[in-house]
């Protein structure tokens, strides 16, 4: 059995306090927490490994660039791809699938051709493809949601045609935490030749992916919402794909060589790695899928769903709480509303409580557009937490509606 | 009072809450209470799209003085706003030009104007300056 | 005066041994070794305040933000930029070349404009402007270095005319080690209307930068090169120039309002900054900016000047040694061929000796060819360098030269 | 002998070896002795490009046998390409196909073959094997 309080223990930041109250922290789909262990791992690597990578002969040179290699092997193996070709480390989620709009759109997109995203995306899966869509004269087509905020399959396969040359979706969608039909969504799109992109920044660190099985083109996902640094992600994809489409950003450690009359470009995955990789971003993702690993994908799953559920059920007793996004395929996250009560008022005073919750539009306008509202209040959750976190939020919600009653 | 004055009293009155709730219960009955905004001033060019709360900021002329009115969706916002309007409303363009806003930090509400945008009561601030100059430059 | 064994016992990773042997560290030009105020800065961040930034109005949250935009500001104050509008956090100068070449050619190439970059560049100055130039039917004329590696500043100006648009120059390049007249560089081509990007990646941690009186247009470089993390780096641009580029990348964080019928940017510098900005590594640059500004940027300036005429003299004492790059204006970095010997079979050995330097064409293939070379032994310096170190190194070569004798 | 056999063959002669400097002044002085390679031979398409020094290898199909010749303009590169053709040379595709070099890892050389790509030697293995596997084509 999984041992939340022990687990908690290894995160530090846990144990802080919030003016003088104990942190409750709910706000895990914006970022997650760090464990000691990757927290340590930074500081020994930077204290005896640190040096740059593909580019010296020298002993730490080396280490560096077998420790970054061997994180790139330790995410294939994480979403069991097919080999280390097809993982591209970058920035986050939002980088991969700007990289993914800009070298798709290069190559493959013509004036008239269409992409479809859902109507419940992250901004970060809608606006790179609005840029290149106008750049190149191409169709932005949006996948409708039902009342629940499922998408709407029956409504997508009408929208498919020979002119649709990539799917966008999102594994799981951030506001509303509803795990999405992707692999129906993937087979869809195959059948008239179009690719998908899963955005998998809020799936990654809660269900078990396999790209192999989902059969997608491109998987994302950003390191520090599965407990490692900011500034690095990944970005999945076939390498068949891949190999064919022109590279995003130039530079260094992405060429084969250079000369201003002719430049030829590195194999895969060196090519749309340009400049000095964040390695250390790199092996912090590595150290943080050892961690997980550790615990048992299974056994996260198992306490996730357990959280949810019981917030579900605590949080629908609440007189005038009403659940933004009602489907029953959900994970790790949930968005309400309080009838008469601004999502921002309730969010300053439950963080006045010492709990860190979301409040807004969590980046998906057009999600709360659909809903017809202007903003959720978002509890997002993690390994660490616990049924007692959710009751403190309900108590916080109380508090809440007394002091707006 | 002049606007240094007027915040000197503010801070006074904040002084004698206990603790954030207290002090949060005022600053909602503040929002709860401000004066009504006029629906038809609800423009877009009134708006200020904070992430989080929306805020209509309506100024005029009157008698050499400028009048603000505004509304916000949140409350706690509202009842900032009632504060920042007790401060500048009903002053000449060159006061509101200059007026500084250092209470709110020294009441402990520094919190709420951080650059997040999130309220749009660091925008709110920014163009309420922005009438002063421009009623005090149409002036001259 | 500087004590430069306190200031090496601030790094921890040169106390270790290669080999069983005191590890020399002369690759300062791939990447900087950290001060233990560093690392620990990014311990206490991960354990005590790190959240989301921008997004969430809670404590955490907030106190992030702050700490990110403290960072802004201590870039800003240490590149005297005139305001925090104009810096942007990228992942590294790489990419800030990059958002430089597709948003400024987005908004200002058209076909038959030129666009200017010296010989002497580093890849990542060059293969993106290459891009460009080919997407926007440009065209890259290439400024003409001199014998002794200095550029051609004659041959220069009667390159720049009414067509040419931009000119990317290296403030020090980083094979040679040469400190380019970037001043005279960029009036110049201000008198034809040319925007400049300095690439600062070799000059930020070695000399004093003012880019209101250098007066480039851009200005860009890494945190790991200057004594900060991987995976973060600085664009400074001029407030209206960013503001008339059209955005780079696309998502969270970089917009006002986001529907599928139109999305609104936001405003400088977030426009840039799209999705989870490396906030970590933001702090991590500004605690080594304060890390340096306590040492003092003149004291680390007259200190690498006494490494450099060192090594210089030192050097020259070899026989069979060349040093690639002569003119007298040079910071930090030398480097030099042996008769006879190759640079790989140098590096190897000297590695072996605890000796880390860096071997091969440094990313900068065009310079190797105006050379005529296929690569060159390359020694660059830090602040907690010594003369030491570098006798060590005139030993090492020494050595080589009777293996390879 | 078998290539298992001449693996061992080397790791036996490279245990001698006190210290890394005895070593590589070996892999020296068999990069010295290195057969010379044809300069007819140092095509594009026999070009490996690594980072930092240059690989040329060359095959050729003799009686069944595959007859391999190689050069860098590294001497340490050189040494072990020695060492490589030691191994394959004069062998049936088949044996070239399927041949694993861990002797390079067992006599301390694996630094040599990291995936920097600096020296092309990992390369130069991958197109070795790759003969192989096209001259057994062609036979069948
Ligand atoms: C002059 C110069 N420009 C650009 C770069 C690229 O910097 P980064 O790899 O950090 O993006 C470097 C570093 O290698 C450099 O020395
Ligand atoms: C579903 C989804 N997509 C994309 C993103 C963007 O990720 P990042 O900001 O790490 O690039 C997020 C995170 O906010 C997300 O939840």
């Amino acid at each position: 059995m999984i041992n939340i309080q022990k687990i908690k223990q290894d995160f530090p930041i846990l144990s802080q306090k919030i003016y003088g109250k104990e942190l409750v922290y709910l706000d895990n789909g914006a970022t997650t927490q760090k464990p000691i262990q990757v927290i340590e791992k930074l500081k020994s690597f930077y204290s005896e490994i640190n040096s740059n990578i593909h580019r010296g002969v020298h002993y730490l040179s080396n280490k560096s660039t077998e420790e970054y290699e061997n994180a790139r092997k330790t995410v294939k193996e994480f979403i069991n791809a097919k080999s280390t070709k097809e993982i591209i480390f970058t920035k986050g989620t939002t980088e991969a699938i700007n990289l993914v709009a800009f070298s798709f759109g290069e190559t493959f997109i013509n004036e008239g051709d269409e992409i479809l995203v859902s109507q419940t995306e992250h901004h970060s899966n809608i606006v790179p493809w609005q840029m290149m869509c106008k750049r190149k004269g191409a169709k932005l087509v949006v996948i409708p949601a039902k009342a629940n905020g499922e998408l709407d399959l029956e409504k997508y396969k009408l929208l498919l045609n020979s002119r649709t040359k990539l799917v966008a979706v999102a594994h799981v969608s951030n506001s509303l935490g509803i795990i999405n039909s992707v692999k129906e969504i993937i087979d869809e799109a195959h059948k008239v030749g179009a690719k998908v992109l899963i955005d998998g920044a809020q799936a990654i660190q809660h269900l078990k992916i396999d790209v192999q099985n989902l059969n997608c083109d491109f998987y994302t996902f950003s390191g520090h919402k599965i407990y490692a640094e900011t500034g690095i992600g990944v970005l999945f994809g076939k390498e068949e794909t891949l190999n064919q489409l022109s590279p995003y950003q130039g530079g260094g450690d992405m060429i084969k060589t250079v000369s201003f009359e002719k430049t030829e470009y590195a194999d895969l995955p060196f090519k749309f790695e340009a400049g000095t990789a964040n390695y250390v971003g790199a092996v912090s993702i590595a150290e943080a899928i050892k961690y997980l690993n550790n615990i048992g994908l299974q056994e996260i799953e198992n306490h996730e769903k357990e959280l949810i559920d019981y917030a579900t059920e605590k949080l629908l007793e609440i007189e005038g709480l009403k659940i933004i996004g009602t489907s029953k395929h959900k994970t790790s996250a949930i968005s309400f509303v309080l009838e008469g009560i601004h999502h921002y008022d309730a969010g300053l005073i439950l963080d006045k409580l010492g709990i860190a919750v979301r409040t807004g539009t969590h980046c998906a306008e057009p999600t709360m557009k659909h809903f017809g509202i202007t903003g959720t209040i978002r509890a997002s959750f993690a390994i660490y937490n616990t049924k007692e976190d959710i009751d403190k939020l309900v108590l916080g919600i109380n508090k809440v509606k007394l002091m707006f009653g | 009072m002049t606007i240094e004055e007027v915040q000197n009293q503010i801070i006074e009155e904040f002084e004698i809450f206990e603790d954030w709730m207290d002090k949060y219960e005022y600053i909602i009955e503040l929002g709860n209470n401000l004066e009504p905004y006029d629906d038809k001033n609800k423009t877009t060019s009134n708006l200020i799209q904070g992430c989080q709360s929306r805020v209509w900021l309506n100024a005029e002329m009157k008698d050499g003085k400028i009048i603000f009115s505004a509304d916000s969706d949140a409350i706690i916002t509202k009842g900032i706003i009632a504060l920042l309007i007790r401060v500048v409303n009903n002053r000449t363009p060159e006061e509101v030009m200059n007026a500084d806003f250092s209470f709110i930090e020294k009441i402990g509400l520094r919190e709420n104007l951080s650059p997040t945008r999130a309220n749009g009561l660091v925008s709110m601030i920014k163009n309420m300056k922005a009438y002063g100059l421009a009623f005090y430059s149409k002036e001259k």
